[in-house]
């Protein structure tokens, strides 16, 4: 079978690598090794391809529809794991993180090239302080400059809040008749583990219960937070361009890099 | 009579030193009694690349998979702002509720000089010491900072420094598994040797800054996976005797003067000789090689292959040497075995006991189906 | 009970153990300094015994803890809180860890109250010395049901393993410290209440196998019967701040080496005692180190560095020739009490190893003398030791020399002075000892590293070195 | 039953492949081509429950009964694992611990098979704790008994470089041999750690191409090039082993693993519970206890069986070996409280050895074993010893000019004391236990 003599082939070659590497061999040899390797796995890709049907998915939603989405549920600004993990859950989505790498970056240089040509940016959150982004955040270009700042305890209260407004969707769909999905449920459960009062035990989480736990402990928090944010907010609003503002001040800019 | 610090700039061959690291600094405590490794490190030279010049790489390399690993499970507890770590800190330590605030010193503004993050980081912490838990409870990617061997070396710990009750915390996330309450002894230990260097820096850095070092707290938080999931869990760990045996390693390193002291003045540990010209060198400096080498040293190999073409029995291992009672060569403990050698006054008494161990086993070698040696 | 359950003295109590803060039974004020005479410190130590005998018998708890530094007056405590106990007309039992304390507990006990009936249970075999037999109180038996009525019954730990079908309320364990957490398992269920009384800075128990398994359990069998107990348990623990036995030149390096966090003084002050040669010496060096150590109560005889076999013939012979000389020259020692002859019995060479041991007795050494290794000397009292040290001539320090327990055992059971013979080169061990032990979790950082109070031993001795 | 697991590296527990078998020439090759996919792990175990458990169950057939004070039946055989080292051992506790708490039903059901084979995995680790148990051999620790190299403990670990001082291929020195079997690349690592060099190289892009693909063919590939070097030094070894002569006291040792294997069958037959996570404090106490007697019976069984072991502690001073020069067979004593005289004889053993017991110390005859004695008396190289038992009938008693050895090293066998069951665990360690009631989180515990 051809697969398998290719197989064999490269496994037998990565070994012939190694040596030549550990054993100090010229650079010219590993590198013909490593070429005919190449081949041999594009060979092996090939006679793989012509086994299986290339996998057909359905046309999606543009990536950035699909985050803004996510982000809209979470309303608050969110690392892309969550947004992956909300996507999954509840939109059966595909996006994966590393998609969303660069994200950020493309929506910066489509606002700079046409300041609000749509409706909506996928933008940075800011930090209080300096208002440079926060690292690996998205967040809406709609929401009021409060909402993205990101004070000492913003992390905390962005977090129990997003809990709230996963755990309501979830309501919502059960009591329009539908149902929340098991991925949902293990979303919100995984959520609730870190909330006091949420969960009890292993068992799976209530909607219900999440809210009442995170809203008793985002009390605690709120009002600290939501002073640290609009002090903050005022100084971008008054201090910021419009690129900045959305996308971040600080000593190095976006594009820059 | 030349500097230390210009003797050791010699040696390296006008390279620029590498860093110390806490990982580095932790291994100081590895085998202190060696003069050549306490060269090598207070120069800063690259051990790895002198070992691969003299041909004996130690195979020393970190698996993708255990990196992938590492990282993810950091991110996973610091993921939410911190939502996992902020809830073992409640458990273990009674952090109370209004004690989430988190900052980040990864960079300041998007920039991420050491200088830079390393200010931030002492007005953040001296903030926080002064006005206690309202400015301040969890500081992620701190940057210390710490003297050794007479170079400022910045420490980048990946771990959180936290305050509770005025005192100050270091977290140590590990992908080690804590199952069923326990862990690899072995990792359990460096991970308390790597804590304890960033909880000294701290100490460091406050007592730099007038605060009184003792609120830094010698109980390490480490954050581990539990069992065999990925579910993180914590424990405190008490690092006290390593901050001391910390102390004296650091301490060691400034007194490497009496060795540079018996060193040749041209000596240099340049890669721009030979292989030959370079082992030579190395040679200078005294080793002293134990099999535990082999899994904490770049120099191990190297030094193995030394102690085996002399023959000595350092490698058969530190118990077997203790045993030899200061016999150094395999050849002289076979010589006094057989009888073949004169026998000086202090090798009187491992001589009696080799030849009678001798005259024992002979008297089984038709009987034994074991060899003897 | 005649003790009432709370005195003045009676203090907070701490489940933090054993480094955090153990209840301080004498008041501070007392304690502070070495320099208290002898009336201050019987003071302090009366009032220890006071408060200890309070909680214990109040009911209040179901153990109480006692730490006791070197020769802090241990089993006069278990006497005392014997016949306190057993005047009031309760029942109890003893626990020893082997049978030369059973046998001594037992004889002081019937020496103080020979009227009390006093159970000595043995086993099958053994033969109970005449200093315990001749008592007519005591009555000796290898089955329990011979002596389950006395007053007061006594044995070792090993042979409590085996009874059942009788229980006492009372039980007063004795070197708690070094008995292990799964012997006291086997024996708990004889008793209602417990007073531990022991040594923390003796050597710990342990084990021919591999016992990682428990590391960090509370109840793991390898820990000593205190902290087994201690850490289940809220229970309060009382210290004894005097050690009667220890000069002052003595405890306070004892006390900062070997018990950093919990102090303690000698019950003499500088001058009270001191030892004699009635006969000169010569100018020879084993005189030399016996004077320095008869004038200062410390001598490090050091000898050429070397790296030797464990049985170094020069420091064994230097160990016997030692021990010979002091004895021809007469020592008188005098102290608190009196002057007396030091004879062979009042002499003891102390080592780490069997076959050090072995090879010392097999030089020559006088009559009388006591020759063991450490673990067996714990509990023992002498008046000049001599100790070969347990890293003299080794190259690298194991986890077995570095111990802590066994250098604190080996240097703190004289009463005036105390010889260490060993090569030099000894801090250079210890510098470049690596510092890679394993860890494990939850298992309490054992005070003092081995390492610090090798230092500190060392440092000091540095000042009274002796070259042999 | 060779078994040689192999893991990811950075993971607790999660097998990346093994290979097991009985029969050299058939080795079973199982992988699991995405380690971090709980279902291919769980199918994994599953395979390897195919293959292990008709081997550990098959014993359970033909008995024979054990007469005498605890009268039972017992298994004729029993099953054996070994594995390449001590990491491997540690790796089977860790597989035993992550399945046998699992269940087929619940959340997360397993195949039924699995908590069984974690069932049996734990016990043979249990069993190799304890001294002299043949259960669950570490190939390393196994001919490290009988082979001496000129390289250190440490690095005798090494399976490659341990075989290679003790056969080496013919021209080469033992140690040329070792340094050659250190290369990562000939001799891969005998698991369960793999080389980092060979994650990055092979084994990563071959997961990568098992995710693309859905093929494991290339993850097999892989592991297959670092199991089958080993899986040929562990019969290598094996076969070194078989060629040893047995020692004496080694069916007497095989019978109480043969023994335990029978309570175990016994035991899983009546449904008994997977063993706790910890010990509690009772089974703690227990345990300590019989893996201290276990170490002390084979300690002096092995140098009872083997004058080079009992060399070692000749020279240490524990033993000596000599003749009998004088006896005296007939002399009776009077015991303490005793009414008539027993025999107590005396023998006088002339030795050279360096002896460093002293009189009254309780020492044992190796030639006729659990015959105690005392020693009376040393005078320079004589030694007096009184035989305290076995004497019946002036049976026992060795005559001037026999060989004679005597020991300190205690055969053991004293009865347990009763240490209390859960319930009664008392104050001093923290009371009874709260009872173990399975949740799920056993089920939940997730392997990821």
């Amino acid at each position: 079978m051809e697969l398998d003599a290719l197989e064999a082939r490269i496994t037998e070659l990565r070994g012939e690598i190694r040596l030549a590497k550990a054993g100090g061999d010229d650079d010219a040899k590993v590198r013909r090794l490593r070429a005919e390797l190449r081949t041999a796995e594009r060979a092996w890709d090939d006679a793989l391809d012509r086994g299986s049907e290339p996998d057909d998915a359905p046309p999606l939603l543009p990536i950035r529809e699909q985050v803004h989405q996510a982000l809209t549920l979470l309303g608050a600004p969110s690392a892309s794991r969550v947004i992956v993990a909300v996507n999954d859950a509840f939109f059966a989505g595909r996006v994966a993180a590393t998609q969303l790498t660069s994200l950020r970056r493309d929506e910066e240089r489509s606002f700079r090239s046409s300041p609000y040509a749509r409706p909506y940016y996928l933008c940075a959150a800011l930090t209080a302080e300096l208002l440079s982004p926060a690292r690996g955040l998205l967040a809406i270009s709609t929401w009021p400059v409060a909402v993205r700042i990101i004070g000492p305890l913003s992390p905390r209260t962005d977090f129990l809040t997003s809990a709230i407004r996963v755990a309501e969707h979830m309501t919502r769909l059960t009591g329009a008749g539908g149902s929340a999905s098991s991925g949902a449920y293990r979303l919100l459960t995984r959520m609730a583990r870190n909330i006091p009062g949420a969960v009890e035990g292993f068992g799976r989480a209530d909607p219900a219960r999440v809210v009442g736990a995170a809203n008793a402990e985002l009390v605690v928090h709120q009002e600290n937070d939501r002073r640290d944010r609009h002090a903050a907010a005022e100084r971008a609003t008054t201090r910021l361009d419009e690129v900045t503002r959305l996308f971040g001040a600080g000593l190095r800019s976006a594009s820059a890099s | 009579m030349n500097s230390p610090n210009h003797r050791l700039d010699a040696l390296r061959g006008g390279v620029a030193p590498v860093d110390h690291n806490a990982r580095t600094i932790a291994a100081l405590a590895g085998n202190p009694g060696c003069d050549r490794r306490a060269v090598l490190d207070a120069a800063g030279i690259h051990k790895q690349s002198i070992a691969v010049h003299l041909g004996h790489p130690a195979p020393f390399g970190q698996s993708p998979f255990a990196l992938d690993r590492a990282r993810a499970f950091e991110e996973l507890v610091k993921a939410d702002g911190c939502a996992h770590l902020v809830r073992l800190l409640r458990e273990t330590l009674g952090l109370s509720v209004p004690e989430v605030a988190y900052t980040d010193i990864a960079d300041v503004g998007g920039n991420t000089a050491h200088q830079l993050r390393h200010t931030r980081t002492l007005a953040e912490l001296r903030r926080a010491a002064e006005d206690g838990e309202r400015s301040g409870t969890l500081f992620d990617h701190p940057l210390l900072k710490l003297p050794v061997a007479g170079h400022e070396v910045y420490l980048e710990p990946s771990v959180i420094a936290f305050q509770i009750r005025g005192r100050f915390h270091i977290v140590e996330i590990k992908s080690f598994a804590v199952i069923d309450g326990t862990a690899d002894s072995g990792q359990v230990a460096a991970a308390s040797r790597l804590s304890a260097v960033y909880v000294y820096a701290l100490k460091a850095l406050f007592r730099a800054e007038g605060i009184d070092p003792d609120r830094v707290s010698h109980e390490v938080v480490l954050v581990c996976p539990k069992d065999f999931a990925n579910h993180p869990t914590a424990t405190l760990l008490d690092v006290r005797q390593q901050l001391a045996s910390l102390n004296r390693q650091l301490s060691r390193l400034t007194r490497i003067d009496r060795i540079l002291d018996h060193l040749p003045p041209e000596l240099t540990f340049s890669l721009e000789q030979s292989p030959a010209e370079l082992a030579r060198a190395i040679r200078t400096v005294e080793a002293r090689y134990a099999p535990e080498c082999l899994s904490a040293c770049e120099m191990a190999y190297f030094c193995r292959a030394d102690a085996r073409v002399c023959g000595s029995v350092d490698v058969l291992g530190r118990a077997t040497r203790d045993e030899l009672g200061g016999l150094e060569s395999i050849d002289a403990v076979l010589d006094l075995t057989a009888g073949d050698r004169l026998t000086s006054p202090e090798q009187a008494e491992i001589a009696d006991q080799l030849r009678y161990v001798r005259a024992v086993y002979r008297e089984h070698a038709s009987a034994g189906a074991e060899a003897v040696a | 009970m005649t003790v009432p359950h709370s005195t003045p003295y009676s203090t907070p109590h701490s489940t933090r153990f054993p480094t955090g803060g153990t209840a301080e039974t004498a008041d501070s004020a007392d304690s502070a300094g070495g320099t208290g005479g002898f009336g201050s410190a019987a003071e302090a130590a009366g009032r220890a015994t006071a408060a200890i005998l309070a909680d214990f018998a109040g009911g209040g708890h179901r153990g109480v803890i006692v730490d006791s530094p070197p020769g802090a007056g241990k089993s006069t405590l278990v006497v005392t809180s014997t016949l306190e106990l057993a005047g009031a007309g309760e029942r109890l039992m003893i626990v020893a860890q082997t049978n030369e304390q059973v046998d001594d507990l037992a004889d002081k006990i019937a020496m103080r109250n020979p009227a009390l009936t006093v159970g000595r249970l043995h086993k099958d075999g053994f033969q109970v010395p005449e200093r315990v037999v001749r008592h007519p109180g005591v009555t000796a038996s290898k089955k329990i049901d011979d002596v389950a009525s006395c007053a007061v019954v006594l044995a070792t730990a090993d042979k409590w393993a085996y009874v059942s079908g009788h229980t006492w309320k009372w039980a007063i364990i004795d070197e708690a410290y070094q008995m292990r957490s799964d012997k006291l398992l086997a024996i708990a269920a004889l008793f209602e209440q417990a007073l531990f009384v022991g040594d923390p800075g003796q050597l710990d128990p342990f084990s021919v196998v591999d016992t990682e398994r428990w590391a960090g359990l509370a109840w793991d069998p390898m820990q000593s019967a205190v902290a087994v107990s201690a850490r289940l348990n809220d229970l309060p623990v009382h210290r004894l701040p005097v050690s009667w036995r220890l000069p002052a030149s003595a405890a306070p390096l004892i006390s900062e080496a070997f018990y950093p966090f919990t102090p303690f003084r000698s019950g003499t002050a500088h001058g009270d005692r001191s030892l004699e040669f009635t006969a000169a010496g010569f100018p020879a060096s084993w005189d030399g180190t016996l004077d320095e150590a008869a004038a200062t109560g410390w001598a490090l005889h050091e000898l050429p560095s070397r790296h030797t076999i464990r049985t170094d013939a020069d420091a064994v012979q230097a160990c016997a020739a030692l021990a010979t000389r002091l004895l021809r020259r007469g020592p008188v020692a005098h102290d608190e009490h009196g002057s007396h002859v030091v004879d062979a019995t009042r002499i003891a060479i102390g080592a780490a190893h069997n076959d050090q041991v072995a090879a010392i007795r097999a030089a020559g050494v006088p009559p009388g003398v006591t020759v063991d290794t450490a673990n067996r000397l714990q509990g023992r009292e002498y008046d000049v030791t001599i100790v070969l040290h347990p890293l003299s001539g080794r190259r690298d320090a194991t986890a077995f020399h570095l111990e802590s327990g066994r250098l604190c055992v080996l240097t703190s059971r004289h009463r005036h002075a105390c010889v260490v013979v060993a090569r030099a080169g000894i801090p250079e061990l210890l510098d470049a000892h690596p510092s890679t032990g394993r860890v494990r979790l939850n298992v309490p950082v054992k005070f003092p590293d081995g390492w610090e109070a090798n230092h500190a031993v060392l440092a000091h001795l540095a000042a009274h070195r002796v070259p042999g | 039953m060779v078994f040689i697991p192999l893991k990811l590296a950075g993971e607790a527990a999660a097998p990346l492949g093994a290979m097991v078998g009985t029969d050299p020439a058939e080795p079973h090759l199982l992988v699991v081509p995405q380690p971090r996919n709980r279902d291919l792990r769980f199918a994994f175990m599953s395979e390897l429950a195919q293959i292990m458990l008709p081997y550990i169950e098959g014993f359970a057939t033909a008995k024979e009964t054990v007469s005498g004070r605890n009268e039972r039946e017992r298994y004729l055989d029993a099953p054996q694992v070994i594995v390449p080292g001590r990491r491997g051992v540690e790796f089977v506790r860790l597989l035993g611990r992550s399945t046998r708490f699992r269940r087929s039903d619940g959340p997360y059901p397993v195949d039924p098979s699995v908590p069984v084979l974690g069932q049996w995995l734990t016990f043979l680790y249990e069993r190799g704790e304890l001294a002299g148990s043949s259960a669950l051999l570490a190939m390393t620790d196994a001919l490290s008994l009988h082979w001496a190299t000129g390289q250190s403990p440490m690095e005798d670990a090494n399976l490659a470089t341990l075989l290679a001082w003790i056969s080496p291929p013919p021209g080469l020195t033992g140690q040329e041999a070792a340094a050659a079997a250190e290369n990562p690349i000939d001799r891969p690592p005998a698991g369960p750690d793999t080389d980092p060099g060979f994650d990055a190289q092979v084994l990563q892009p071959a997961i990568r191409a098992y995710d693309a693909s859905g093929s494991p063919a290339l993850v097999r590939q892989a592991l297959r090039t670092q199991l089958e070097p080993t899986w040929r030094l562990m019969w290598e070894a094996v076969d070194l082993m078989r060629a040893l002569p047995e020692a004496a006291s080694v069916a007497e040792r095989w019978a109480i693993d043969r023994d335990q294997y029978t309570r175990e069958v016994t035991r899983l037959a009546e449904g008994g519970p997977p063993r706790g996570r910890r010990d509690q404090a009772g089974p703690a106490a227990i345990r300590l206890w019989d893996m201290e007697g276990a170490q002390q019976s084979y300690d002096a069984q092995r140098a009872y069986d083997d004058p080079l072991v009992m060399t070692e502690h000749r020279a240490a001073g524990k033993a000596f070996t000599g003749e009998a020069v004088h006896v005296d067979a007939d002399r009776k004593i009077l015991l303490p409280g005793g009414k008539k005289p027993v025999p107590r004889p005396l023998v006088t053993v002339r030795t050279s050895d360096p002896v460093r017991l002293t009189p009254g110390k309780r020492v044992f005859s190796v030639h006729r074993r659990r015959q105690s004695g005392e020693i009376v008396e040393i005078d320079g190289d004589l030694i007096v010893v009184q035989l305290n038992d076995q004497l019946a009938k002036g049976a026992g008693v060795p005559t001037p000019g026999d060989a004679v050895c005597f020991t300190e090293l205690d055969l053991g066998g004293r009865i347990r004391p009763g240490f209390p069951t859960g319930e009664e665990t008392p104050w001093t360690h923290g009371g009874p236990p709260a009872a173990y009631v399975p949740t799920d989180e056993d089920a939940v515990e997730a392997w990821s």
